[in-house]
C-alpha cells in the first residue's frame, strides 16, 4: 500500500474521530451538546467566533430540570420549618405579588392608590427613587440602569404588625417564632436574620428578641 | 525622499490631526448648560479671584445648602464651595489638594455624607467631578481613585476618546458655548428659588452593615492631615437634607471620630440646630426636603457665619477693594438670578423657564 | 514522446473542448485548468501511463502546457 | 489580545519607531521579541504549545534535509556501481525513512491540536454514541483553554515542514529565525496562513525606512481599523441581539440577522487582515493577500478563490492534492471506472477528496457540528455547481444577455446571499435550529418590520444606520476603485500631499466614527447611580 497514503490518512483520521455518529440526531443523541468544545470557541476569526459572545443559545437538547418553583402565591402556613427552597421571596400585597427587580409600573397599578408617595430625585440626573406607602407596607422603586424613565421594584418594608409575611410572621413576633417558621437563616447577626436566594433576600431586623421590621429586598 | 522632508510631512500630519481632534473634542464635550448644569461647578472656581477664608468641599449637600453671598454680605467672609454631584470623599480630598495650590483658606468645611460611598460609583458623576479640574497631580490622583473598571485613564487625558460618538447628539448649546460656559454659579453655589414643601419622609430602611469603609476613613484622615499641615481649621458638618437618610449609627461614628481628633462636628439635622438656624421644611426646600432653596441656604449661611466667626477669628474683609469688586459682581448676578427664576416661576411654573 | 503528447491532448480535450491545447502555454497561470481538472487529469494520466504523480509534482511548470505534461510523464517513466 | 486593545496599538507604534532605529541585522530579533511578548500576554502556558510546535518542526526539518543530502551523496558516490533500478530502490527506501519522520511530526502536532481543540467535542460525541446503547457514556471530557492562534500558526508551520520534505526550498537552520516565522505576531490573531518562501524574504531582510512603504502601510492599517471599529463593532450588538433570541427574531429578522452578520464578518475579518498586511507593509514584510473582493464572485468556487485565500490554498496543496492523488484514491478510481463506468470513475476521486477537505475545513473553524455541516454543505454546493457547469456554459452561450454586467451583478448578489445563508450556522451554532430559522425566512413574511420602526429597536440608532450605510458605500466604492490596483498607491503617485491628507482623514474617521469606549453605549452616559 503506497506509504504516501498514510500521510493523508493520518491527517484525515486525526480529524475524523468525531465522525462516527452522523449529524442527524436521534432523540437522546447529545452529538450537539459539545459544551466544552464549543464554549472554548476556536479562535478562528473566520467564523468571528470570539466576537459572538457566549450569549449563544445553548444547543443542548435536554431541557434543564425545572428550577425550584418559586411559589409566589401564599402557602398554607406549615408547621415544619420551610427550607430555603419554599420561602416566598415575593411579598403578596392584597393579591399582587411584588417581585423585586421587575418593572414597577404594572405592579403599582394593581396595588392601586398609595397613601403617600415620596420622590427622591438623584443628585443631578433625571431618574428618581419613589417610596409608596400602603398602610404598614412601604414599596420602594429605583430607576433602571440604562433607561431612566423605567422604574424597577427595589424593596418592600413591613413596618408594623398590620402586615404579615406569606409564612405568617409579622412585626412584633418573637425570634423563636421566626426560626420555627423559616428555619435557620442564611445570614445572622444579633441585629438581623436574613434569608437569601439568588438575587433576593428577606430580612428580619430584631430589637432584642422581637422583630421590629421586615424587609424584602434585591441583593445586587 | 530626503530625511527632513519625511520629518516635516510626519510632523505636519500629526499636527493637523491633533488640531482637528482638539477642535472636535471641544465641540463634543458636554457643555452642561441646559439640562444638567452641575457639570461646570468644578471649573467655575478657576475663574474666581481664588482668595477665600472659608472653603466648602462636598457633594450637593454643600453646593445647594450654603449661600456664600450671605456669608459675604452679613460677615464680610469670602467663601467658596468646591462641590459636584455625588462628590466622593477622595474627590473632595483631591479638590482640596488642588485648591491649596492657589490659596490658603483659614477654614475648610467638609460634609460627611459621602463617607457612605466606599468605592467608585459611576462614570457620569466621575466625569463631572474630575473633568473640570486643571491638570495637576491632584487630578491624576483623583482619576486613579475614582475610575470604575469600565473607564480608561486615556479617555480622561483625551476626552475625545470618550465623547467622540456625540456628533449625533449635538445641540445648539454645543456651538453656543463652544469657547466656554457662562458663569452659572455664585462662588460654587447652585441657586434655586422655587419652593416645594417637604413630603412625609418614609421610614429609613435598616442596613445590614453601618460601618464606613476603610478607604473613607483613610481619606478623611488624609484630609485632616492636609489641613493640619497648612494650619487650616477643618470643620465637619452634616447638612440638613432629609434624604438620603443619615443613620444614627453613622452619626455616632463621626461624632466619636470628631471627639477623638478634636474636630468640630455640626449635624444640622439635630433639633437644636434646626431650631437655631430656623430652617422650615415647608418653605426652605425646592425638592421636598432633599436640598434647600436659596431662602434655606441663606438662613443656614447666616447662622453658620456667626458660628465660624466666633470661633476662628475670621476678619470682615468687606472693605478690601479687590474682594469688593469680585463679590459685587457675584452679588449682582445672584440677585438677578433670583429675580429671573421668580419671573419664570410666575410665567411658566418652573425656574428654567421652559414651557 | 509525441504519442504521449497526443494522448495527453486527448485527455485534456475531454475536460475542456473549447481550449486549443496544442499551443496553449498558460493552462494553470491562465486559470484554464482548476484544481478539479488537475486532479481528474492526474487520475487519467496515472491510469494511462502507469506512473505515480506525487502531490509535489503539481506545480505550474509541469502543468502549464501539453508539452510540459509530456516531459513530466517522460521523466517519471524513465526515473 | 485583540487589535483594538490600546496596549496593542501603543506597542505597535513603539515597535515601528524602534524597528527603524536599530541596526538592520537586529530587526528580525526585535520582531521575535515582540512576537514572544505579544504571545506571552495571552498566557504564559500558551508559549509551551507554540514552543513545542516550533522545536519539533525545527528538529525534524533539519533532520529530513540532512537525510536527503546524505541520500543524494550516497547515490552520486555509487553512481557507477549501482544500476538504475538499484538507485531507484535506494532513493525510494530513503524517501520512506524521511516520510516516517514527517508523519511523526504531523501526528504529534495535529494530535496536540486534536486533543486541545477537539478533545471535548470528540469525547462528548463518543459519550453520546455510547448513550444510544443505554446509559450515556461517562468518558472524561477535557476542557482546555485554546492557545491563541493555534489553528493559524500550526497549519503554517506544518505547511513549511511538508514543503521542506518535498524539497521545495531548504529548511531554516537558525531556530530563532524559524520561531519568528512560526510566531510572527500580526498573523496570530486572524492569519493569513503564509508560506515560508513568501514570508521569509521580507521577514529577515530588516528593510529600512521607506516613506512610501510606511505611508501606504499606515493607511492600510487605518483602513483595517475603520472597517473593524467603525463598522464591525458598531453592528455587532444588533447581530448578537438578532441571533441570541431565535424565538423572538424570526422570518425577516432572520434575514436581517444574516445580512448584518455578513457585513460584520466581512468588515471584521478583512479589517483584521488589512491591519496585518499593513503592519507587514510598514515593516517591509510582504504578507500574502487573504481577500480579493469576495462579494464580486459570480459562483461559489470563485468565492472560495477570493475569501480566506490562504486557507483555501493551504488545504488544496497539503490535503486536497495529496488525498486525491494518493494510491488508494487512484485504485478507487480504477475500480469505480470498471464497475460504475468511465464517467463516474473519472470524477470519483475529486468528489471524495472535496468532501474530505471541506469536512476538515469545517472542523478547522470550530469543534462543533454546525461548522462541520457548514463545511459539508459548501462541498455539496461546489460539487453540484461543478456537475452543472456544462449546463451553465450552454445557457451562457445561448442567451447573450446573460454575459452582460447586470447579470454578473445578479450572480454576485446571489453568491453573497447564498454564502450569507451558509454563515447562519456560525450564528445559531445549532444545526436543526439553523435550518428552522432559514425556513422561517420563507414562511414568515413579517415584512412590516422594515417599515414600522422595529429596525430602531435593534440596538442601532439612526446615527448608527447612517454610519453603516455610508461605510458600506465607501467599502463598495473602494472595492470598485481597487480593481485597477491599490488606491493608496495611485493617490501616492498623484500627489504626496494628497496622500498625507488621506492618512489624516483615515485617522480622524476611525477616531470619530469608531464604536469604541463607553461613549459607544451612549445610554450609559446618563446612567444614574441608584
Amino acid at each position: 500500500m503506497n506509504r504516501k497514503a498514510i500521510l493523508a490518512a493520518v491527517l484525515a483520521a486525526a480529524m475524523l474521530t468525531g465522525m462516527t455518529g452522523c449529524g442527524g440526531n436521534t432523540g437522546s443523541s447529545t452529538a450537539d451538546s459539545s459544551a466544552a468544545g464549543d464554549s472554548a470557541a476556536s479562535e478562528a476569526a473566520d467564523s468571528a467566533q470570539n466576537e459572538l459572545p457566549e450569549v449563544m443559545p445553548d444547543d443542548d437538547f435536554e431541557t434543564d430540570s425545572a428550577e425550584p418553583a418559586e411559589s409566589s402565591d401564599s402557602e398554607a402556613p406549615q408547621d415544619t420549618p420551610a427550607d430555603a427552597g419554599s420561602i416566598a421571596f415575593d411579598y403578596v400585597l392584597n393579591g399582587t405579588a411584588i417581585v423585586v427587580g421587575e418593572e414597577a409600573a404594572p405592579v403599582l397599578e394593581k396595588l392601586g392608590e398609595a397613601e403617600s408617595v415620596f420622590e427622591a430625585p438623584s443628585c443631578a440626573f433625571t431618574g428618581s427613587s419613589y417610596y409608596y406607602t400602603y398602610g404598614g407596607v412601604q414599596v420602594v422603586t429605583y430607576p433602571d440602569e440604562h433607561d431612566q424613565s423605567l422604574n424597577r421594584l427595589y424593596e418592600v418594608d413591613l413596618n408594623d404588625s398590620s402586615a404579615a409575611t406569606n409564612e405568617g410572621i409579622k412585626v412584633g413576633d418573637s425570634y423563636d417564632d421566626l426560626i420555627a417558621k423559616y428555619g435557620t437563616p442564611t445570614q445572622e447577626t444579633p441585629a438581623y436574620a436574613s434569608y437569601q436566594t439568588e438575587g433576593k433576600a428577606v430580612r428580619f431586623f430584631l430589637n432584642g428578641d422581637s422583630i421590629k421590621q421586615i424587609v424584602y429586598t434585591i441583593v445586587m | 525622499m530626503a530625511k527632513n522632508k519625511v520629518l516635516i510631512a510626519g510632523l505636519a500630519m500629526t499636527l493637523t490631526a491633533g488640531a482637528v481632534l482638539a477642535a472636535y473634542q471641544r465641540l463634543v464635550q458636554p457643555k452642561y448648560m441646559s439640562d444638567v448644569v452641575e457639570g461646570n461647578l468644578i471649573a467655575d472656581y478657576y475663574s474666581s479671584g481664588m482668595d477665600h477664608d472659608v472653603l466648602f468641599v462636598g457633594d450637593c449637600e454643600c453646593y445647594e445648602n450654603f449661600s456664600p453671598v450671605t456669608l459675604w454680605r452679613n460677615y464680610g467672609i469670602s467663601s467658596a464651595i468646591r462641590g459636584s454631584a455625588q462628590q466622593l470623599i477622595w474627590q473632595s480630598y483631591y479638590l482640596l489638594e488642588d485648591t491649596l495650590r492657589y490659596e490658603k483658606p483659614k477654614v475648610v468645611v467638609f460634609n460627611v455624607l459621602s463617607m457612605k460611598y466606599g468605592e467608585p460609583q459611576n462614570e457620569a458623576y466621575n466625569r463631572m467631578s474630575i473633568e473640570g479640574m486643571r491638570w495637576s497631580s491632584s487630578k491624576i490622583g483623583n482619576i486613579r481613585a475614582s475610575m470604575t473598571d469600565e473607564e480608561s485613564a486615556l479617555s480622561y487625558v483625551f476626552p475625545v476618546l470618550r465623547y467622540h460618538s456625540r456628533w449625533s447628539e449635538l445641540t445648539s448649546d454645543d456651538l453656543k458655548y463652544y469657547f466656554g460656559a457662562e458663569p452659572n454659579f455664585f462662588s460654587g453655589y447652585y441657586l434655586r428659588a422655587d419652593v416645594k414643601p417637604a413630603q412625609k419622609v418614609p421610614n429609613p430602611t435598616p442596613l445590614t452593615d453601618y460601618a464606613f469603609s476603610d478607604t473613607c476613613w483613610d481619606y478623611l484622615g488624609r484630609m485632616m492631615q492636609l489641613c493640619a499641615e497648612n494650619n487650616i481649621q477643618l470643620v465637619l458638618i452634616k447638612a440638613p437634607s432629609l434624604y438620603p437618610f443619615w443613620y444614627d449609627e453613622w452619626d455616632r461614628q463621626i461624632t466619636d471620630y470628631a471627639e477623638k481628633y478634636h474636630l468640630p462636628y455640626v449635624n444640622f439635622l439635630n433639633d437644636d440646630k434646626l431650631e437655631a438656624t430656623g430652617i422650615d421644611f415647608e418653605t426652605d426646600t425646592y425638592d421636598g426636603g432633599l436640598h434647600l432653596n436659596v431662602y434655606g441656604a441663606e438662613k443656614l449661611a447666616d447662622w453658620f457665619g456667626g458660628y465660624l466667626k466666633d470661633r476662628y477669628d475670621l476678619q470682615d474683609r468687606s472693605q478690601e477693594p479687590v474682594l469688593q469688586a469680585e463679590w459685587n459682581d457675584i452679588c449682582a448676578r445672584y440677585d438677578a438670578e433670583i429675580e429671573r427664576q421668580l419671573k419664570n416661576l410666575e410665567q411658566y411654573g418652573n425656574v428654567k423657564g421652559e414651557a | 514522446m509525441n504519442e504521449i503528447r497526443e494522448t495527453i491532448i486527448g485527455i485534456l480535450q475531454d475536460l475542456h473542448e473549447d481550449v486549443d491545447f496544442e499551443n496553449e502555454t498558460r493552462l494553470i497561470d491562465g486559470k484554464i485548468l482548476d484544481s478539479f481538472d488537475i486532479v481528474t487529469l492526474i487520475s487519467e494520466l496515472s491510469n494511462e501511463f502507469d506512473v505515480t504523480i506525487r502531490a509535489d509534482k503539481i506545480v505550474p511548470e509541469n502543468f502549464n502546457s501539453a508539452d510540459a505534461l509530456a516531459n513530466m510523464i517522460a521523466e517519471l517513466e524513465d526515473e | 489580545m485583540l487589535f483594538t486593545d490600546s496596549l496593542f496599538i501603543f506597542g505597535l507604534i513603539l515597535l515601528f519607531f524602534v524597528y527603524f532605529l536599530i541596526p538592520q541585522k537586529f530587526r528580525w530579533m526585535l520582531l521575535l521579541a515582540a512576537s514572544i511578548a505579544f504571545y506571552a500576554y495571552s498566557g504564559w502556558t500558551n508559549l509551551l504549545y507554540i514552543g513545542a510546535t516550533a522545536a519539533t518542526t525545527f528538529f525534524v526539518t533539519k533532520r529530513i534535509e540532512k537525510m536527503a543530502a546524505a541520500a543524494k551523496d550516497a547515490v552520486s558516490a555509487h553512481k557507477s556501481e549501482w544500476s538504475r533500478d538499484e538507485k531507484k530502490a535506494f532513493k525510494e527506501a530513503e524517501k520512506k525513512k524521511r516520510r516516517r519522520w514527517l508523519i511523526l511530526l504531523l501526528v504529534f502536532n495535529f494530535g496536540m491540536l486534536a486533543v486541545i481543540k477537539y478533545g471535548a467535542f470528540t469525547m462528548n460525541n463518543l459519550n453520546g454514541i455510547i448513550g444510544w446503547f443505554g446509559e450515556r457514556g461517562t468518558l472524561p471530557v477535557p476542557n482546555f483553554l485554546l492557545p491563541m492562534g493555534i489553528s493559524f500558526y500550526l497549519f503554517q508551520t506544518m505547511g513549511y515542514a511538508i514543503d521542506v520534505y518535498r524539497e521545495k526550498y531548504p529548511c531554516e537552520k537558525n531556530f530563532a529565525r524559524l520561531a519568528l516565522f512560526v510566531s510572527f505576531f500580526p498573523q496570530l490573531i486572524q492569519g493569513p496562513i503564509s508560506r515560508y518562501d513568501d514570508l521569509a524574504k521580507g521577514l529577515y531582510a530588516g528593510n529600512g525606512f521607506d516613506a512610501e512603504r510606511v505611508q501606504l502601510g499606515v493607511q492600510r492599517i487605518l483602513w483595517g481599523y475603520f472597517k473593524k471599529v467603525a463598522l464591525a463593532d458598531r453592528i455587532l450588538p444588533a447581530v448578537t441581539l438578532l441571533i441570541s433570541d431565535p424565538e423572538q427574531y424570526q422570518g425577516m429578522y432572520a434575514l436581517l440577522g444574516m445580512l448584518y452578520y455578513t457585513l460584520q464578518l466581512y468588515a471584521d475579518f478583512t479589517g483584521g487582515i488589512d491591519i496585518t498586511i499593513g503592519i507587514g507593509q510598514v515593516l517591509g514584510i510582504p504578507v500574502t493577500e487573504n481577500f480579493q473582493r469576495p462579494f464580486f464572485s459570480k459562483n461559489i468556487t470563485e468565492y472560495w478563490r477570493r475569501w480566506h485565500i490562504t486557507l483555501g490554498t493551504w488545504f488544496k496543496d497539503y490535503l486536497f492534492y495529496p488525498v486525491s492523488v494518493a494510491q488508494p484514491m487512484l485504485k478507487l478510481s480504477k475500480w469505480s471506472r470498471e464497475k460504475l463506468g468511465k464517467n463516474i470513475g473519472k470524477y470519483l476521486p475529486v468528489y471524495v477528496s472535496t468532501i474530505a477537505v471541506w469536512f476538515v475545513t469545517g472542523l478547522w473553524h470550530g469543534a462543533a457540528w454546525n461548522f462541520i455541516v457548514w463545511g459539508l454543505l459548501n462541498a455539496v454546493i461546489i460539487l453540484i455547481s461543478e456537475r452543472c457547469t456544462p449546463l451553465y456554459n450552454k445557457f451562457h452561450k445561448k442567451c447573450a444577455w446573460s454575459n452582460s454586467r447586470p447579470y454578473d451583478g445578479f450572480m454576485a448578489i446571489r453568491t453573497t446571499l447564498m454564502m450569507g445563508c451558509l454563515r447562519m450556522f456560525d450564528c445559531y451554532r445549532d444545526v436543526p435550529l439553523t435550518f428552522k430559522m432559514f425556513g422561517t425566512m420563507f414562511t414568515m413574511w413579517n415584512v412590516q418590520i422594515f417599515t414600522d420602526g422595529s429596525l430602531m429597536k435593534l440596538k442601532l440608532t439612526a446615527a448608527d444606520y447612517g454610519v453603516l450605510i455610508a461605510g458600506t458605500l465607501i467599502l463598495f466604492t473602494a472595492s470598485m476603485l481597487g480593481r485597477k490596483g491599490s488606491v493608496r498607491k495611485r493617490v501616492w503617485e498623484r500627489s504626496r500631499v494628497l496622500s498625507c491628507c488621506l492618512t489624516v482623514v483615515l485617522l480622524l474617521t476611525v477616531l470619530i466614527f469608531g464604536a469604541y469606549g463607553i461613549g459607544y453605549d451612549s445610554s450609559q452616559f446618563i446612567y444614574n447611580q441608584f
